[in-house]
C-alpha cells in the first residue's frame, strides 16, 4: 500500500556564481584589464581622475535616476533641470548687490532648492494626476530648457569666480573635489537604500504598489519625494558642471545626460519595472561606460564606429544580468 | 523656367529668418543681428528655429511661404535637405537669400533660383589657421585635432582647409583627431583623455573657439602651458576667445563672423532696387592673434 | 522510493508522466513524480501546499521545462515547450491564479487565440455568439462584450473556465479553480465536469477541499515534497487516510484533531468592549449601508454571497477605499483616508488576492514579512536589522512558513506558504483588529487548521478579528457572530446561539442570483482602474 | 429582493466627448488658428504640413502597437535615419529599391530590438535604447558621415515630393498605412494578442497566446514603419540624413499618450494617436503663424516653453478625462 516515506530534506545544491549578479563589475574588470595591457600609460593617477570626475556628474544624476526608477518610474527632465541651476547661479554670484561671499553661498543653495523644487512638480504631476512618468517629466525636459534660456537670455555667460569654481577645479590628493561629492552622495545613497524606513518604502513602491500601499508605505510621498531627490542632485549637477567649464551655457548644460544616467542605471543592474535595485551597480554602470567612450578615444576609433560598438557593448552587458529561464 | 522672384520696393517688409539651431553663441549673435536690424528697420521678422533639424528647417520655411512673406533668409542646417524647399520658395514668388551655410548648388543656382548666398568661405578658414599654425610652430607639430559636429559642413571644410594645406609640411603631423561637438564641455573632456593618451602633442587646433576654450582648461589640468608648450589656434573670434589671446592661453583664431544683420538686409534692398547682385558674397573676416587682440576686443561678437 | 501503489488497470492512458523531476536554482519541487490519467477521467490531484501540483502541471504544458521524466500524451510521448504547443494538442488549462486579461471583454477571453475568422478578420459577432453559448452551457448569462474587469474574482474563475471548455479539449487541467467560488458556483462547476466526463473528456482537479474531491473525482493522485505518494482510485480511500497519505502523518495521530483548527467553543464568547463599531458605510455602487461591530477577543465573521460587498467592507474600514458612513474604534469617532492611518490606529488588513494587493514579488521573506511593521522596526529612520530578523524568526517558526531560508524570494514559495507571510506581515504588527479577508483560501488542510488554530488563540488573547469567508464551516466553528451581506447591505448578525447553516444561507441567500444578474455586478470602478496608476 | 441602480452605461452624448481631450483641443486649436491667420487653411499649408507630419504619424502607428504591448520603441529615430540614408544610396537603382533599401533597413532593426527583447528578456527600453545608439552609428557609417544626395532623374523623389489628385504622396502612404493597420489592431488574432499581451503578459503567455511572435511582430512594425518614415525623410528632402530623428521617439510617444493610448498597454487606439501626434504638430505651425502675425514676437526660449506647458495642459485634460471617462 502507499509508503509513507520519510521526507529527506530538499538537497541544496550551491548555485553557480551568479554572473548576472555582477555583471557590470564583471565588465568593467574586463575593461580596465584590456586597458592595462594595450593602452600606454593607463595605470596612473591622472587616468583615474579623468575617468572619476568626467563620470561624477553622471554617477550623481544616476543617483536620483536609480530612486526614481526603483519607484517605476523614470526622469527625463533632468537635463533641463541641470540648465536651470546652471542658469540661475551665475545671476547670483556674479550679482554686484549680493557681493561675492553671500552670493556664492546663495549660489550654492537656491538653484539646487529650484530644482528640488521643479522635481516636486515632477512628483506632482506623477501622483496627484496619475501622469505616467516619462510623459510627466517630459513636460520639463522640453519646458526647462526654454526655462533656463529665458533666465540666461540663452547667452553663455563666462567667468571667473574662484570661490564657485572651486566646486569643479579644486583637487584633493589629485582627484578632483566633485569626485569626492560624487562618493559621499554615493555612500549616503547606499545606507539610505538599504538601510532606512524610506529606503525600503521606494523599493517596495517599485516592487508592488498596491501591497505597498495597503501596508500602510505613504505611496505617494515616496514617490514625490524621489522625484525632489532627482531634482536636488540634477540641480547640483549642474553647478558643478558649470563650474568646471567656468561658463555656463543654458542650451547644452546637461544635455543627453537622462540618457546616460538611464543607461548607467540599467547596466548597473537595477531593474526598470521595479523590485530589482542597486545603487553601486548605478556607479559601476556609469564607470563602465565612461571608460569604455575613453578607451574608444584612446584607440581612434571615430564617433560613427564607436558609436555602434557602445551600444553592442551595453546590450551585451546588460543581457549578462539575465538569466534565461 | 522663369527668372528670380520679383521684389517690389517698399517702406516696409514681413520677411523670414529660418535659422537652424540656437545652441551655440555664435547662432545667437547672428539671430541677434537679424533681429536687432529688422527692428532698426521697423520690418517684421518672422523667426523660426529649427532645433537642428533639416527635416524641421523645411517645415519652417514653408510656413513662411504658406504666409506669403516678402523673402526669405534661410541659413541652412545641411546644404541638400533644405534644396527642394529652395525651388518651393522660387515657385510661390518669394525671393530667398541663403545666409552662412550654401545649399546643394548643383541643384539650385544662385541668381536663378535663390538671389544670393552670403556668408564665410570654411575651407579658407581653415588654410588661415594652418597657416598659422605653420609660421608659429616652424613646419614642425603633433597637432591634437578638434573636429566639430560630425557631418556639418562646418566641420568638414575647416577640417579639409587645415589638413590640406599641413600635408605640404612633412614635419606636421595630426597625431588624433575627435569631435567635440563644438560645445566647450565635450572639447574639454575628449581633451582630458587626448592629452593624457598623446602627451607627445604640441599643437591644438579646434574647429571652433568654445572647443578651443574647454581644451585649455583641460590642459591646464594636465599640468601642461596652453600658449607655451602646447600652441592653439582656433575659429570663430568670439570675445571670450580674443580674452584668452590676450592672457596668452590661445594662439590666434580665424574669424568667423555671424554679425549678418546689416548686410543681408541691405543686399534685399538692393535687390527690390533691381542693383546687381553677385551670387556670392563672401564675407571678409579678419584674423585675430596676439597683435591685434587688445585693440580688437570690443568688436569681437 | 515512492511507489504507485496502485497500477491502474487501464490499458492506455490518455495521460502519463512518469519519474518528472524539477529543481528550481538547485531546490527539487518535483521528484520522480508520476501522474496517469485515463480517458474521461477526473482525476484529483492533492497534496499540501508546496508539494508540487502546480509545478507538475506547468511541466505538463510546458510553463516550465523538466529536468527529467517522460511524458505521454494520447499514446505519444510529447514534450511540450510552450502553452500553445500544450494547447493545440488538447490540454486546455485553468492555472492557479485567474490568468485572464482583464481590460478585454468576456468574450475575447473565452476566444483569444481561437477566435473565429473570416478573410483573416475576426468575426466578432461569431466569437460573441460562441462565448455566449459556452457560458451558457454552465448556466451564465453575461454581457460578453463587457472588459473582464467589470466582473468580480468568482466571474472571473467563471470565465477562465469557459475558455477551456471552448478549446474543445481532450484534458482540461484545472488548478484550484473553486478556491474562489461559493457553494453554488462550486455545483455549477460540477455540472460542467459531469458533462465534460460524459463526453468523454478527462479531467484533472485540484483542490484543498476534499468533499469537492469526493463529489467529483474517481480516481487520485497525492503528492508530498514533489513526489507521487498514491494513485489509484478514490472510492478505496478513507478521508481520513487520504489525509493521513498527504501529510505523511499517523490516522490515529489525526483523529484527535477536528474539521476546522478553531477553538471557539473553548473560548466563551468575550464580555470585551466593542472595539470598531461601523455605521451605516456606503461607497455606491457596491456598498449601500453595512452596519456591524466587532468586540475585543471576538471572531466575528462576514457573510455573502459573491459580490455582496464583503471585501469592499473591509477596504473601506480600513480607508483603502474610504466611503461614507461612521466608524467608531473604542468608542472614539475615527476617519481613516488611507490604510496608514488605520495601520496606525491599530487596524490590519490581510486582502483577498495575494497575487495583486499583497506580495512584492522580488522581495524575500523577510522583507515581504516585515513590510507593515517596518516603522516600528525603525531608529531615527534607520531599519534595526537584527530586531527585524528576530521578528521574522519567531513568526516565520510560528506560522511554519516553509521556505529555504528567510532570504529566499517570496515568488518561489508555493501559494499556501505565501499566504501565511502575509498573514505574518500583519500579526507582528500585534494589531487590535485584524481583517482577514479569505484567509485560507487555497490553503491545504494542514496549514488550514494551523491558520484556524492561531486565529482563536490571537483572538483569546483580546484581539479583535473581523474575518470574511466563503467557507460556511469555517464561519460556523470559528465565528463568534456572524454578519450577513447582501446587494452591499447588511442585513442580519446571528448570534452565536443563532448560529446554523441553515440560518446564514437562509440570510445570504434570498434574493437574486448575483452571478447571473448583470446588474449587480455592473461596476465601473473596477480593480484594474483603481490600481492602474 | 432590492434591484441595485444599473451603473451601466448609457450612450450618453457627453459620454462620447470623455477620453477625447485631445481630439478637443485639436479641434479648438484648429477653430483659433483658422479665425486668426490668413493662409492658414491654405491647400499649400495643410499638405506641408501633412508633406512633413507624415513622418511622426507614420512613426506614431508603429510606436502605438509597440506600447499597447507595454514596450516602448527608442529606436525609430536613430532608424528613420538610418533608412534616409539607406533608401539615398539605394535610390540610383530605382525608386523601388531606394524604397525597399529604406523599409527592410528599419525592418531588420525592428527584427533586431524584437528577437533580442524576447530572447534575452530584458526590458525594450533598454534594448531599444541600445538600437537608438547603434542605427545612429550605422546611419552614420553608411554615409560617410554626410548627407547623401537621392538619385534626382529617377522618380524616387516623387515618394516624398510629388503629388496624386492633389494629395502628397506621403498623406497617402499615411492614409494606406491606417487602412491595413487600424483593421490589424482591431479586428486580427495579431491585434488582440498584441493588447493581450500588454494587458497580462503572463496571463497571454498561460492562454496559449504566441506572446514572443506577437512581441516580434509589433517590433518589427515599428521598425519598418520608421524604415517608411525613413524613406519619405529622404525623398521629400532629396537627401539621406544621418543626423535627422533627434527626439523623433519622444514626439511618438507623447503623441501616443496624448492620443489615450495606456503607456501601460492593453488599451490603445491608433486614430487617437493620429489626433495627438496631430495636435503635438500643430502648436509649431501655430507658433510660426502667431510669429507671422507681428502683433507679439515670442521669443525663441519662450517657444520650448509654451510647447511644455501646452504638453502638460492636454496630457492633464487627458489625464482627467480617462480617469472619469468609460472603461471600454
Ligand atoms: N518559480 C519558482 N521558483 C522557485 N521555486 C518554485 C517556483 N515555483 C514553485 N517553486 C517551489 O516548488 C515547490 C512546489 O510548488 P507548487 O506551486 O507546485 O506547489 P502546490 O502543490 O501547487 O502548492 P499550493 O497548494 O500552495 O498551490 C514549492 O516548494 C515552491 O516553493
Ligand atoms: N477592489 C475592488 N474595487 C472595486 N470594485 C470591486 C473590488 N472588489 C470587488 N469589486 C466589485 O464590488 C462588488 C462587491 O464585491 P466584493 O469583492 O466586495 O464582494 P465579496 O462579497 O467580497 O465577493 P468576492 O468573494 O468576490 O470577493 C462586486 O461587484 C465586485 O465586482
Ligand atoms: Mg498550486
Ligand atoms: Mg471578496
Amino acid at each position: 500500500m502507499t509508503t509513507t516515506t520519510e521526507t529527506p530534506a530538499p538537497p541544496r545544491n550551491r548555485a553557480p556564481f551568479p554572473v548576472h549578479r555582477h555583471a557590470a563589475l564583471i565588465a568593467l574588470i574586463a575593461l580596465i584589464l584590456f586597458n592595462v595591457f594595450t593602452t600606454p600609460r593607463f595605470l596612473t593617477l591622472a587616468t583615474l581622475n579623468i575617468n572619476l570626475t568626467q563620470t561624477a556628474t553622471v554617477v550623481i544624476v544616476g543617483i536620483g535616476m536609480t530612486f526614481v526608477i526603483a519607484t517605476r518610474g523614470i526622469d527625463l527632465s533632468v537635463g533641463s533641470l541641470m540648465a536651470i541651476s546652471g542658469a540661475i547661479a551665475p545671476l547670483l554670484f556674479l550679482n554686484p548687490t549680493l557681493g561675492p561671499n553671500i552670493g556664492t553661498v546663495l549660489a550654492f543653495v537656491l538653484p539646487i532648492a529650484a530644482t528640488g523644487l521643479l522635481g516636486a512638480f515632477n512628483g506632482l504631476l506623477v501622483t496627484r494626476f496619475a501622469v505616467q512618468p516619462i510623459i510627466a517629466t517630459l513636460v520639463l525636459f522640453i519646458a526647462g530648457r526654454g526655462v533656463a534660456q529665458v533666465i540666461s537670455g540663452g547667452q553663455l555667460v563666462n567667468f571667473t569666480q574662484s570661490g564657485f569654481t572651486a566646486l569643479g577645479s579644486a583637487k584633493l590628493l589629485g582627484i578632483g573635489a566633485q569626485v569626492f561629492i560624487m562618493l559621499a552622495l554615493l555612500a549616503v545613497a547606499v545606507f539610505v537604500l538599504a538601510r532606512t524606513l524610506f529606503g525600503r518604502q521606494v523599493i517596495a513602491v517599485g516592487g508592488n504598489p498596491e501591497a505597498a500601499r495597503l501596508s500602510g508605505v505613504p505611496v505617494n510621498r515616496t514617490r514625490m519625494l524621489v522625484y525632489v531627490i532627482s531634482g536636488l542632485l540634477a540641480g547640483l549637477a549642474g553647478l558643478i558642471t558649470i563650474a568646471i567649464n567656468s561658463s555656463s551655457d543654458s542650451n547644452l548644460v546637461g544635455q543627453n545626460i537622462e540618457l546616460d544616467a538611464i543607461a548607467a542605471v540599467a547596466v548597473g543592474g537595477t531593474a526598470l519595472n521595479g523590485g530589482r535595485v542597486t545603487m553601486i551597480g548605478t556607479l559601476l554602470g556609469a564607470l563602465f561606460i565612461q571608460l569604455l567612450r575613453y578607451t574608444l578615444l584612446v584607440k581612434g576609433v571615430p564617433d560613427a564606429a564607436a558609436t555602434v560598438i557602445k551600444a553592442a557593448v551595453i546590450i551585451g552587458a546588460v543581457a549578462l544580468q539575465y538569466r534565461r529561464r | 523656367t522663369g527668372g528670380l522672384p520679383k521684389l517690389p520696393v517698399k517702406a516696409t517688409y514681413r520677411v523670414c529668418f529660418n535659422q537652424s539651431e540656437m545652441d551655440n553663441p555664435w547662432r545667437l549673435a547672428q539671430t541677434a543681428s537679424m533681429q536687432d536690424e529688422a527692428k532698426k528697420l521697423g520690418w517684421t521678422l518672422i523667426f523660426t528655429n529649427a532645433n537642428g533639424s533639416a527635416a524641421k528647417q523645411v517645415s519652417d520655411v514653408r510656413s513662411c511661404i504658406a504666409q506669403k512673406v516678402d523673402a526669405i533668409f534661410l541659413t541652412p542646417r545641411e546644404e541638400k535637405p533644405l534644396t527642394p524647399v529652395v525651388l518651393e520658395a522660387k515657385k510661390a514668388g518669394i525671393p530667398m537669400f541663403i545666409i552662412d551655410r550654401n545649399v546643394d548648388d548643383t541643384v539650385v543656382k544662385a541668381g536663378t533660383d535663390y538671389v544670393t548666398f552670403i556668408g564665410s568661405d570654411f575651407y579658407a578658414e581653415g588654410k588661415r589657421a594652418a597657416e598659422w599654425m605653420v609660421k608659429k610652430t616652424g613646419g614642425k607639430a603633433k597637432i591634437i585635432e578638434l573636429l566639430g559636429s560630425t557631418g556639418s559642413s562646418p566641420a568638414i571644410d575647416r577640417q579639409k582647409g587645415f589638413e590640406d594645406y599641413v600635408a605640404k609640411y612633412p614635419g606636421i603631423q595630426i597625431i588624433a583627431a575627435q569631435t567635440g561637438n563644438f560645445t566647450r564641455d565635450e572639447g574639454r573632456k575628449v581633451m582630458e583623455t587626448l592629452i593624457q593618451a598623446h602627451p607627445e602633442a604640441t599643437a591644438v587646433y579646434a574647429h571652433n573657439d568654445e572647443m578651443a576654450l574647454g581644451a585649455i582648461t583641460a590642459l591646464e589640468a594636465a599640468g601642461r602651458k596652453p600658449g607655451k608648450d602646447i600652441m592653439l589656434v582656433s575659429i570663430d573670434g568670439q570675445k571670450s576667445a580674443l580674452q584668452a589671446i590676450i592672457d596668452g592661453k590661445l594662439g590666434a583664431t580665424v574669424e568667423c563672423n555671424p554679425r549678418f544683420g546689416v548686410k543681408a538686409f541691405q543686399t534685399m534692398k538692393d535687390y527690390a532696387a533691381k542693383k546687381p547682385i553677385a551670387g556670392r558674397l563672401i564675407n571678409q573676416d579678419r584674423f585675430f592673434d596676439v597683435a591685434n587682440a587688445k585693440a580688437m576686443l570690443n568688436t569681437a561678437f | 522510493m515512492s511507489q504507485p501503489t496502485f497500477v491502474q488497470s487501464t490499458a492506455s492512458p490518455l495521460l502519463h508522466m512518469s519519474n518528472v523531476d524539477k529543481a528550481f536554482a538547485g531546490v527539487h519541487a518535483l521528484k520522480n513524480a508520476e501522474l496517469r490519467v485515463g480517458p474521461g477521467e477526473v482525476h484529483a490531484l492533492i497534496g499540501q501546499n508546496g508539494a508540487g501540483k502546480s509545478t507538475l502541471l506547468k511541466v505538463l504544458t510546458g510553463v516550465y521545462r523538466r529536468d527529467a521524466g517522460q511524458i505521454q500524451f494520447a499514446g505519444e510521448d510529447v514534450n511540450f515547450t510552450s502553452p500553445p504547443q500544450a494547447q493545440r494538442a488538447g490540454i486546455a488549462t485553468i492555472y492557479q491564479e485567474v490568468n485572464l486579461v482583464r481590460l478585454q471583454t468576456v468574450a475575447e477571453n473565452v476566444m483569444l487565440g481561437h477566435e473565429p475568422r473570416r478573410f483573416g478578420f475576426i468575426d466578432r459577432a461569431r466569437m460573441e455568439n460562441r462565448a455566449r453559448e459556452v457560458l451558457g452551457g454552465m448556466g451564465l448569462d453575461l454581457d460578453v462584450k463587457r472588459p473582464l474587469a467589470d466582473f468580480s474574482l468568482a466571474v472571473q474563475q467563471m470565465v477562465a473556465i469557459a475558455r477551456a471548455l471552448a478549446l474543445d479539449a481532450r484534458l482540461v487541467v484545472m488548478d484550484e479553480p473553486t478556491s474562489s467560488l461559493d457553494d453554488q458556483e462550486v455545483e455549477r462547476l460540477f455540472g460542467v465536469i459531469r458533462r465534460l466526463q460524459a463526453q468523454g473528456v478527462a479531467v484533472i482537479f485540484v483542490s484543498h477541499r476534499l468533499d469537492e474531491l469526493y463529489a467529483v473525482c474517481s480516481h487520485i493522485t497525492v503528492m508530498r515534497d514533489g513526489r507521487t505518494v498514491h494513485q489509484g482510485p478514490l472510492a478505496e480511500l478513507s478521508k481520513l487516510r487520504l489525509v493521513s497519505v498527504m501529510l505523511g502523518r499517523g490516522e490515529q495521530e489525526l483523529v484527535q484533531q477536528g474539521q476546522t483548527g478553531f477553538q471557539r467553543v473553548a473560548v466563551k464568547k468575550p464580555a470585551g468592549q466593542p472595539l470598531l463599531e461601523a455605521h451605516d458605510l456606503r461607497r455606491p455602487p457596491h456598498l449601500r449601508g453595512v452596519s456591524l461591530g466587532v468586540m475585543e477577543g471576538e471572531v466575528m465573521g462576514l457573510a455573502g454571497l459573491l459580490g455582496s460587498g464583503r471585501s469592499e467592507t473591509a477596504r473601506a474600514i480600513f480607508g483603502a477605499e474610504p466611503g461614507g458612513g461612521e466608524l467608531r474604534l473604542n468608542g472614539r469617532a475615527v476617519n481613516w483616508r488611507s490604510p496608514q492611518a488605520a495601520i496606525r490606529d491599530g487596524l490590519a488588513f490581510c486582502g483577498e488576492d495575494r497575487k495583486q494587493d499583497g506580495i512584492v514579488p522580488e522581495w524575500s521573506v523577510r522583507e515581504n514579512l516585515t513590510l507593515a511593521l517596518l516603522p516600528h522596526l525603525t531608529r531615527a529612520g534607520v531599519v534595526d536589522r537584527a530586531e527585524q530578523r528576530r521578528v521574522v524568526e519567531r513568526f516565520i517558526g510560528r506560522l511554519n512558513v516553509r521556505c529555504s531560508s528567510p532570504e529566499q524570494p517570496i515568488r518561489e514559495l508555493s501559494g499556501g506558504n505565501q499566504q501565511k507571510v502575509l498573514l505574518a506581515r500583519w500579526l507582528c504588527t500585534s494589531p487590535k483588529l485584524l481583517i482577514l479577508d479569505e484567509p485560507t483560501r487555497g490553503i491545504d488542510v494542514g496549514a488550514k487548521a494551523e491558520i484556524q488554530s492561531l486565529i482563536s488563540e490571537l483572538a483569546g488573547e483580546g484581539l479583535g478579528v473581523l474575518m470574511i469567508s466563503s467557507d460556511l464551516e469555517e464561519l460556523l466553528e470559528g465565528c463568534h457572530r456572524v454578519t450577513v451581506l447582501r446587494d452591499g447591505a447588511s442585513v442580519q448578525t446571528l448570534e452565536q446561539t443563532e448560529l446554523s447553516e441553515a440560518a446564514l444561507l437562509a440570510a445570504m441567500a434570498h434574493g437574486t442570483d448575483p452571478l447571473t444578474d448583470p446588474s449587480t455586478l455592473s461596476d465601473h470602478e473596477a480593480p484594474a482602474h483603481r490600481s492602474a496608476p | 429582493m432590492t434591484a441595485l441602480p444599473t451603473t451601466r452605461t448609457r450612450p450618453n452624448p457627453l459620454h462620447l466627448l470623455q477620453g477625447q481631450g485631445a481630439l478637443i483641443a485639436l479641434l479648438a486649436l484648429l477653430l483659433f488658428a483658422s479665425l486668426r491667420y490668413d493662409g492658414f487653411f491654405s491647400l499649400y499649408n495643410a499638405s506641408s504640413f501633412f508633406r512633413y507630419n507624415s513622418m511622426f504619424l507614420l512613426i506614431g502607428i508603429g510606436m502605438t502597437f509597440v506600447i499597447v504591448t507595454g514596450g516602448i520603441d527608442l529606436s525609430v529615430g536613430s532608424v528613420a535615419a538610418m533608412s534616409s540614408v539607406l533608401a539615398a544610396l539605394a535610390s540610383p537603382h530605382g525608386a523601388v529599391a531606394g524604397l525597399l533599401a529604406g523599409l527592410l533597413g528599419g525592418l531588420a532593426v525592428g527584427l533586431i530590438n524584437g528577437l533580442l527583447i524576447t530572447r534575452l528578456r530584458i526590458e525594450p527600453f533598454i534594448i531599444t535604447l541600445g538600437t537608438f545608439l547603434g542605427a545612429r552609428g550605422v546611419a552614420q557609417l553608411a554615409s560617410g558621415q554626410a548627407a547623401v544626395s537621392v538619385d534626382s532623374t529617377g522618380r524616387f523623389a516623387q515618394l516624398g515630393q510629388g503629388d496624386v489628385l492633389g494629395l502628397p504622396i506621403p498623406l497617402l502612404l499615411l492614409l494606406l498605412t491606417l487602412l491595413i493597420f487600424v483593421p490589424l489592431l482591431r479586428a486580427t488574432r495579431f491585434g488582440r494578442t498584441a493588447l493581450a499581451v500588454g494587458d497580462n503578459e503572463d496571463a497571454a503567455r498561460l492562454m496559449g497566446l504566441q506572446v514572443d511572435r506577437t512581441k516580434l511582430g509589433v517590433y518589427a512594425l515599428s521598425g519598418l514603419l520608421a524604415g517608411l518614415a525613413g524613406v519619405i525623410l529622404a525623398a521629400q528632402f532629396g537627401a539621406g540624413q544621418p543626423t535627422e530623428g533627434v527626439g523623433w521617439e519622444l514626439t511618438a510617444i507623447a503623441g501616443v499618450v496624448v492620443g489615450g493610448t495606456l503607456l501601460s498597454g492593453g488599451r490603445g487606439s491608433l486614430l487617437g494617436t493620429m489626433v495627438g501626434v496631430t495636435l503635438l504638430g500643430l502648436v509649431f505651425n501655430v507658433l510660426n503663424f502667431e510669429n507671422g502675425k507681428g502683433v507679439i514676437s515670442i521669443d525663441v526660449f519662450w517657444q520650448n516653453v509654451i510647447r511644455g506647458v501646452f504638453l502638460l495642459v492636454v496630457v492633464l485634460l487627458q489625464s482627467r478625462s480617462a480617469r472619469r471617462g468609460p472603461s471600454s
